[in-house]
């Protein structure tokens, strides 16, 4: 499932409801990713998405996941709008009858959603606002998958 | 037609969405481009190579006719979650 | 942090608190692992530990991630007991400024606890009580870090 | 001195730990094990290899000495979290 949310979400809340519905899956990966202060530097983040398009890109980056790996379940919850420095702003979870598989694609999708998911990004801080783009290590790790 | 301006580039135009009835001599994507740079007088930032074009929601590459276009995205580079 | 418990715990609850407690860590994976069902076959496992011991050789392990990865913290829960199919047996939290180290480090963690850590498995099904060693799979997963 | 049988040592033993004042002749690890075994009939459950064993909560590799020992833990292989 995926959920483009202009509104904080309960990470724990999401996981332990996505854990429930996952049946018999013996092994569940989350991760959380939250918006970093940068000492102070940064506010907050505005986060911009192209509707139905970029959900339609990340159905398809968890397509590929569920080709490459045994899946049970997957759910991500992307923040969009503005997101202040400290809260959630994307969990990635992947259940599967084994660890090995619900690790690397979580690891797997979060590297898509750092690099190829249609979001353009936003720092604002006390006297800037700029977009910005990946970190040369985010493209490093999406390229392990290739 | 309705045009979206993504990221960076609703910043240069001034707005994220305009719809527009084209001039009807305007009937490919570089020629509404070259119309659209002209319009809001954007320096070309239309016509950078980091810029896709989605015409009803698909990606499109090089040139292509309009018709039947009803949504164009403009889109930079994309910045990450 | 080490918890070792006799009761179920609310791992959701927990993730919330660890990443509250976390700080500025931008990234924080986690992994729960449930009991299997295996189709019927198990209805619950028995976990023994050796008091201290085993603890100790848990701190151990997290110290080797935090000499191996830069984490801002660690959480390792883990049953003992009898555990029912279908409930949390562990959670593994690990926080850090970027992805890479805290999904490496958990998933090394979990490697660790599915191997080497100090613990008994019994499982139990409606006729049967046996104890088990980990799998092949678990082996190869754990040499991976070797 | 306080003696644990984890795991499956436990269902052969018959229990999971027990408390002995140990004959005065029983000096060392090996000892212990030997006497241990005629004493519960375990087959030699614990000189099987597999079996680790740890004095005060140390482990030990091959014989030792159990002066100062207060507790001994005798460990089949682990089975995993």
């Amino acid at each position: 499932m995926i959920n483009l949310l202009k509104t904080n979400f309960n990470a724990g809340a999401r996981i332990n409801a996505f854990t429930k519905q996952s049946g018999n899956a013996g092994a569940i990966a989350s991760f959380v990713g939250r918006v970093r202060g940068e000492n102070g530097d940064v506010d907050s983040l505005y986060l911009e998405s192209y509707p139905r398009v970029t959900e339609t890109s990340i159905q398809e980056a968890i397509n590929a996941a569920n080709d490459r790996w045994a899946l049970i379940d997957v759910l991500i919850i992307h923040r969009i709008g503005t997101i202040k420095a400290g809260a959630p702003i994307v969990l990635v979870c992947t259940a599967s009858e084994h660890r090995r598989s619900a690790f690397a694609a979580c690891d797997f999708l979060m590297d898509y959603l750092k690099t190829e998911a249609i979001f353009w990004k936003k720092q604002i801080g006390e006297n800037t606002a700029e977009w910005v783009e990946p970190r040369q290590q985010d493209y490093q790790d999406q390229a392990r998958w290739k | 037609m309705k045009i979206f301006y993504f990221g960076r580039l609703s910043d240069r135009v001034g707005m994220r969405q305009e719809t527009l009835a084209l001039p009807t001599n305007i009937e490919t994507l570089f020629a509404l481009k070259s119309w659209l740079n002209d319009k809001h007088d954007l320096g070309g930032a239309l016509e950078e190579t980091s810029i896709k074009s989605m015409i009803n929601q698909n990606l499109v590459h090089g040139d292509a006719p309009l018709t039947g276009c009803i949504e164009i995205g403009f889109l930079p580079p994309v910045g990450g979650g």
